[in-house]
C-alpha cells in the first residue's frame, strides 16, 4: 500500500498495465515529454518511449479517430482529451464510430480502448476547462461510462476498464486530482465495473438516500454529515460506473430510505440524474415517500467567477436532503 | 523501373472535363499499347479485367434491384471500374482495406464473395453485419475488409491509426483507405492526412474524383494538391487506366512498407449513369474494361474468351445469390440487442426480453 | 388554406421568410440546386439565388460555424443538416459555439439561427438516417428544441422559430413528411414555441397521459384508440416544443390522470422521457397513481432490416398504456 | 508600389528556427533600414510601434499577476507583439477582428481600452463578458472584437462565415482572424479555410507561427503551403518586421474588398519567455520593438520620447485599472442565469430564484 492521490493513482495504473501488456498505449495532446497537463502520464514517455507514449497534433477527432484505427489494427490505446470539455470535435468518432463498429459490423470489428478526460469545475478553469458530459455519452449505446471519486477506485477502475471488453470513458474529477488521498496496492487489482459502493450507511429512521460520484461525493458527504446533526440520516452511494449502472444497489436503498437525492455538476436537465429518477420510479415507485430530487449544476454555460455558485456543493445538498426527509 | 513495378508514362489526357493541373499517369495510350514500350504484365491484366468485368455487371444489376425497389439505397461505381476494383488488387493478405461509400465491389476484390454481398445488400440474418447498415455498408473481418459507417471521410482517419500502428510496429503491412467525392471537405480527412503526415502511417490514400464533385466541395483544382499542405506526398493518375491505378497504388504501398509513409493517389475518374434500358452512358474511349480488353488483345489474349463465360458465371452465381437471400430470414429480434456490447448488460436483457 | 404535407409547409415557411426578410438565407448540402434531399428547400434556389440558398461542402462543422459567422455578421441563417444522424460532425460549433455565445459575450454577440434537420426512422435508412438525437441538445443550455407532428404545426414553428431570437433546433420528423398532410393557412402566421397542444383529451375515469411529439405522435393516437376501446382513455399530448418544454400542461395532465406514458424514438436511457419523468416527479408527485413510464427506442444503435422492430410503435405504446392505467 | 501599400522585399532571413520554405516578406533590415530604399510612412511606423511597446509592456504585467496567482491563467503573446498588434492595426472600422487565444493584445489596437481589459482579466463584473470565461476570452462589440472561446480554430469559421456574408452582400468590409499554433491541426482550421475558399469570403487569415509548435502540429513545412489545399493564397512574412506584418494583412485586406476573396498570411514569430527578474530571453535582433525604435531613429523619430512617456502614462493606468478592479464587485448570482437566452426562461427563473 501506498499514499496516492488520483494523479498518481492513475498514472500507477497506466505503468501497472503498460508494463503488463504492451498492446496499451497512450496518446494524446501533451502527454508525452509534458507528462500531461494535470502530469497525469509523467513519466510513461521516459519508460515506454514514443512509440507507446504518443504527443498528437490538436484534433480530438484525429485524436479519436487514430486510436479507432489502432484499435482495429490491434492495439489498446487510451487516448487522453486534455479538458472534458474538449471532447466535442471528437464527438462525432466516438458516436457514429466507436459507439457503432462493433454492432455495425456483425461483433467483428469492435474497437476497444479506454478514454480518459478530466471532467468538472472548481479550478477556475472557466466554460471550457470545468464541463461534466457524462449524461452526452450515457445516451449513446455501446460506451461504459466510469468516474472514480479516490485514488483506490480510480487505479482498480480504469485497470478493469482497460479489461472489459467494450469502449470505456473514463471520467477523472480533476477538483479532487491532489485532494483525494488514500492507500492504493502496488500491481495489478481491479475494482469491478456497474458495482457502486455504499460510502456512507443510513443509519436512523428519517434516512435519505444520496447518489453521487466523482468531486460531488464528497460534497455529499459534507452534506450527510451537517444532516446527520440535524436528525436526517444519509445512506451515500458512490455510483462509481455511471453506466451501465448498478441498479440494484440504488433501488435496494431506496427501498430502504424511501427517498433519493441524486446530486451531480452537469445541467439538470437531461443529466444523468433524470434518469436515474426515472429507473427509480421504474423499479421503486411504491417505496417512494416524497419526490426524488436533484440537486445539480444550473442549466447555463458553466460560468468562470461565480464557479463556486453553480456548482452543487454540501450547502446546497443539505436543504434538499433535509427537505426530501421531512417531505 | 527502380521499384520493380510496371512502368508509367504521364500524359496530359484529361478524363471527362476533370481539370488536368499536374499530368495523369497513365500506363496505357488510348488504344491499349504500353506507353513506355515495355512489355505488359498479363496474369496482373487478366486479373484486373475479369475484377472489372464482375464490377461493371454487379454494378448494373444492384441497380436494377434498387430501381425495383428491391433494396432502398445503392451507391453505385459504375464506370469507376478501374478506381473501384484496381486499387484493392494491389493489397496482401493481411493488409487492411477502408472502403468508401462506394466501395461495395471494390471488397469482391479482397475476397468477399458473391453472395456475401448480396446477403449484406439484402439485409439478411446471414450477412456479415447481421442486416445492420445500408447495403453499402460492408464488412468482411475474414477478408481485411474494415467496417465502414454514414459518415464520409470518418474511416480515413482509422486508416491513418492503423497505418500509424503498423509503423510504430515495424510492420511491413499497409492499408488502402477510399476517399470518395465529397470525403474532401469532412473534417475526417483533414484528421486523417494530418495525422497520416505526422505518424508517418503504412497507409495509401486512393482519392476518387470526378470534376464535377470536387469544385462543389473545395477550392483546390486537385485533390493532390492537398496531400502537400500535410506532408504526404501525391500523385496523380488517370481512373480509365486500372494498370496505372494498380501501378500506381502498388509504388505507394511500397514506400508505406518500407517506412516512407503516406501517400495519397488521386484517381481521377469519370462516372457513367445506367440509362433506362441497362445501357450505360460513358463514352466507349473513358471505358476502363474496353482499355484492359484492347491492351489484353495487344498481348495476344482473347479477352472475349475471359469476359463471356465469367459473365455467363457471375449471372447465373447472382441469380441463385438473389433467389437465396429473397429467402433467407431476416435476422431475429435478439440480434438487436447484440453486439452493443461484447456481452448483453442487464438493461438490454430486459429490453431484449420484452422485445422478444 | 391549402393542403399541405410536411415537406410542402416547411418549403412553404421558408418562402414566407424569406420574401419577407432579406436577412433570411438557407445553406446546406445539396440545399440549392438539388433542393434539398427531401425537397424540402425545392425552388428557393431559384427563387432566391445562389447568394441566399447556399449549397455547401460536406461538412457539418463548416456549415453550422460559417452560419454562425453569418449570425454574427446580421444574416439569419437556417442552415440544413441532410439527416439528423450527420449533425455529430457539427456537434462541437453548436454546444461549444452556438449555444454559449450570447453566454460568453455578455449578451453582445449572440447567434441566432434555425437549424432544420430530418430525424427519426421509418424510411429503411439504417444506422445513419434514422436517429433522435434530441437530448443531445436539450441538455446542453442556450439552445431550444422544436419538433411539429404536422403541415400546420411546421409552418408556424418555423416561422416561430425564425422569429425568435435564440438558436433553435427544428427537428423534422421525416416518416411523416408526405404522409402528414393538413391545410395550412397562407402567409404569414405562427405557432408559439413552448406551447403544447392536447390533440386528444382524456374521457373516461381511467385515463393515462401520453406526451409524445413528431411521427410517434400518431403511434400515440393509434394506441389511444385502441386503449379507447378497451376501457382505458388516454389525453394525448404533442410536445412540439420540446425544450424548454410546456410543462403546466403536461403536469396539468397528470394532475387528472394520474398517470404518464411518454414515448419516443430515442434510445430510452438518458432520452427526454428520463426528463419529463423527472419533472413531473417534482411538480405532481402526489397525483401519481402508477409508475410513469417510458416506451421509446432501444438502448441499441438503430437497425437497418429490423427498423419496425426498434420504433415504439402503437403495438409497443398500448401494452404499456393499459398496464400504467391498471397498475 | 501597385495598391498602394508600402513596400515590401523578400529576404531568407530566417526567424528562431524556424523552416523558410519560401522566403519570409521583410520591409525592414534588421538594421531597420527600408529594404526597398523608399521612405517609410512615419505615421504608421509611430502608430504601430505604440501598439508594440504598450503590448510588451502589460504583456510583463499580466504574466506577473499570473505568477503571483492573482489570476489562473493567463496567454502571453511575448514577442510576438509585431504577429499580435500589427494585423488589427491593419483593420478599418466596420472591420471583424476574430481574435485567437493569444490576441487579448491585440484586442487594445482595436479600440477596446486598458480598463476594460483588466476587467476582463479580473472576471469583475463590469467586464464586456460579466466575468465569464477565462482572461484572454475577450469580447467587445463595441470595438468589432467577437467574442472568442476555448476551442482553437472554431472561431476561423465563425470568420470565414462572415466574410463569406459579407462578400454575399456586396459589402467591402472585411474581416481578419488569427490563428494561433495548434489550431493549424484542428477542424475548425480546415473548414474554415475550405469554406472561405469555396465562398470566396471576404476574410484575411493571420497564422503565427513558431516553428517548435508548427512541427508538432502537422507535417508540412509551412503553412502556407495549406493555402494551397483549399484554393486560398498565401505569404509568408516576419513577424519580428511589424511594418512588413502590417503591409502583408493590409494588402490582403485590399484583396478581398475588391473581391479577390481570402488570404492566408503566414507571420513567423520567435515568441519570448519572460525571467523571473522579469527580463525576457529573446535575443535582440528578434525583438520587433527594437527594430521599429532602429527604423524609427533612421527616419529622424526620437523613439525614446515616444516610449518613456507611454510606459509611464501605461504603467499609471495599469496601477489604476487593477486597482479598481480588484477593488469591483464579482458579477451577481443572478448573472449565472442571464444571457443564456435572450430572456431567462421559466426553467431558469425557478433556478435563479433557489439561487439568490
Ligand atoms: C456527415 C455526413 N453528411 C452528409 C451525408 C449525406 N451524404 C452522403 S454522400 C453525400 C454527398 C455525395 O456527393 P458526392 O461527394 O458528389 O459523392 P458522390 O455521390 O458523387 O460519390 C452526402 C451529402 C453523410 N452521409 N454524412
Ligand atoms: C479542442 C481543444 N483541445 C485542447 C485544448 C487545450 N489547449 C489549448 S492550447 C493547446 C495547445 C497549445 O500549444 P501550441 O499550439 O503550441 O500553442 P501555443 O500555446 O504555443 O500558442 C491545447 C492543447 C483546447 N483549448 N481546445
Ligand atoms: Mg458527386
Ligand atoms: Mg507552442
Amino acid at each position: 500500500m501506498t499514499q496516492m492521490n488520483l494523479v498518481s493513482a492513475i498514472n500507477d495504473a497506466l505503468k501497472v498495465a503498460m508494463r503488463a501488456d504492451d498492446r496499451v498505449i497512450v496518446l494524446g495532446e501533451d502527454v508525452g515529454k509534458v507528462g500531461g497537463v494535470f502530469r497525469v502520464t509523467q513519466g510513461l514517455h521516459e519508460e515506454f518511449g514514443e512509440d507507446r507514449v504518443i504527443d498528437t497534433p490538436l484534433s480530438e477527432g484525429g485524436i479519436i479517430g487514430a486510436a479507432i484505427g489502432m484499435a482495429l489494427y490491434g492495439l489498446l490505446p487510451v487516448p487522453e482529451i486534455q479538458f472534458a470539455d474538449f471532447i466535442f470535435p471528437g464527438y462525432d468518432q466516438i458516436v457514429s464510430e466507436l459507439a457503432k463498429l462493433r454492432y455495425r459490423s456483425g461483433g467483428e470489428y469492435p474497437a476497444k480502448m479506454v478514454i480518459r478526460t478530466p471532467v468538472g469545475g472548481g479550478i477556475r478553469g472557466g466554460l471550457y476547462h470545468s464541463q461534466s458530459p457524462e449524461s452526452l455519452f450515457i445516451h449513446v449505446a455501446g460506451l461504459k461510462v466510469v468516474c472514480p471519486s479516490n485514488p483506490y477506485d480510480a487505479k482498480g477502475l480504469l485497470l478493469a476498464s482497460l479489461r472489459d471488453p467494450d469502449p470505456v470513458l473514463f471520467f477523472e474529477p480533476k477538483r479532487v486530482y491532489r485532494a483525494a488521498k488514500g492507500d492504493v496496492p502496488e500491481g495489478d487489482y481491479v475494482v469491478p465495473l456497474s458495482k457502486a459502493k455504499i460510502v456512507r450507511e443510513a443509519t436512523g429512521r428519517r434516512a435519505v438516500t444520496v447518489v453521487a460520484w466523482g468531486a460531488m461525493l464528497y460534497e455529499a458527504l459534507a452534506a450527510a454529515d451537517e444532516a446527520e446533526r440535524q436528525g436526517v440520516s444519509c445512506e451515500v452511494i458512490d455510483l462509481r460506473t455511471l453506466w451501465p449502472i448498478d441498479l440494484d444497489t440504488v433501488v435496494e436503498s431506496v427501498k430502504r430510505t424511501g427517498r433519493l437525492v441524486v446530486v451531480h455538476e452537469a445541467p439538470k436537465t437531461c443529466g444523468f440524474g433524470a434518469e436515474i429518477v426515472a429507473l427509480v420510479n421504474e423499479k421503486a415507485f411504491l417505496h417512494l415517500e416524497a419526490p426524488p430530487c436533484r440537486v445539480t449544476g444550473y442549466d447555463t454555460p458553466f460560468p468562470y467567477t461565480l464557479e463556486m455558485d453553480y456548482l452543487p456543493l454540501a450547502h446546497r445538498i443539505l436543504p434538499a436532503v433535509v427537505a426530501t426527509a421531512n417531505y | 523501373m527502380q521499384d520493380g513495378t510496371p512502368a508509367t508514362s504521364e500524359t496530359t489526357a484529361s478524363a471527362g472535363g476533370v481539370p488536368s493541373a499536374t499530368p495523369l499517369e497513365r500506363v496505357l495510350s488510348p488504344e491499349g499499347e504500353v506507353l513506355d514500350g515495355g512489355p505488359v504484365d498479363v496474369a496482373t491484366a487478366v486479373g484486373l479485367f475479369r475484377h472489372l468485368v464482375t464490377a461493371r455487371l454487379l454494378d448494373l444489376r444492384f441497380i436494377a434491384l434498387q430501381r425495383s425497389g428491391d433494396i432502398p439505397f445503392y451507391a453505385s461505381s459504375l464506370g469507376e471500374e478501374g478506381a473501384t476494383s484496381a486499387p484493392p488488387f494491389a493489397l496482401d493478405l493481411g493488409d487492411a482495406y477502408f472502403p468508401g461509400p462506394r466501395s461495395a465491389l471494390g471488397s469482391l476484390v479482397r475476397g468477399v464473395s458473391l453472395s456475401e454481398l448480396v446477403h449484406q445488400v439484402f439485409g439478411t440474418a446471414r450477412s456479415a453485419t447481421r442486416g445492420r447498415g445500408l447495403p453499402h455498408h460492408v464488412s468482411s473481418r475474414e477478408n481485411g475488409v474494415v467496417s465502414v459507417g454514414g459518415v464520409p471521410g470518418a474511416s480515413l482517419t482509422h486508416a491513418s491509426g492503423w497505418g500509424w500502428a503498423a509503423r510504430m510496429r515495424g510492420d511491413r503491412r499497409a492499408c488502402l483507405a477510399v476517399v470518395c467525392g465529397a470525403a474532401f471537405a469532412s473534417g475526417g480527412f483533414h484528421n486523417a492526412l494530418n495525422f497520416a503526415g505526422v505518424g508517418r502511417a503504412n497507409v495509401v490514400f486512393a482519392c476518387v474524383v470526378d470534376g464535377e464533385t470536387l469544385s462543389s466541395q473545395t477550392g483546390s483544382e486537385t485533390v493532390a494538391e492537398k496531400g502537400q499542405a500535410y506532408g504526404v506526398p501525391a500523385r496523380r493518375v488517370d481512373g480509365r487506366d486500372a494498370l496505372a491505378v494498380h501501378a500506381a497504388i502498388a509504388r505507394a504501398l511500397v514506400s508505406a512498407r518500407d517506412g516512407g509513409g503516406p501517400t495519397l493517389v488521386e484517381i481521377v475518374s469519370p462516372r457513367a449513369k445506367p440509362a433506362e434500358d441497362g445501357s450505360i452512358a460513358l463514352p466507349a474511349d473513358d471505358c476502363p474494361v474496353l482499355l484492359l480488353e484492347r491492351c489484353l488483345a495487344r498481348a495476344g489474349v482473347d479477352a472475349a474468351a475471359v469476359r463471356a463465360p465469367l459473365e455467363a458465371e457471375l449471372d447465373e452465381a447472382f441469380r441463385l445469390a438473389v433467389a437465396e437471400a429473397r429467402s433467407s430470414a431476416a435476422p431475429g429480434r435478439a440480434s438487436l440487442f447484440e453486439d452493443v456490447y461484447a456481452e448483453v448488460p442487464r438493461h438490454l436483457l430486459s429490453q431484449r426480453d420484452a422485445a422478444v
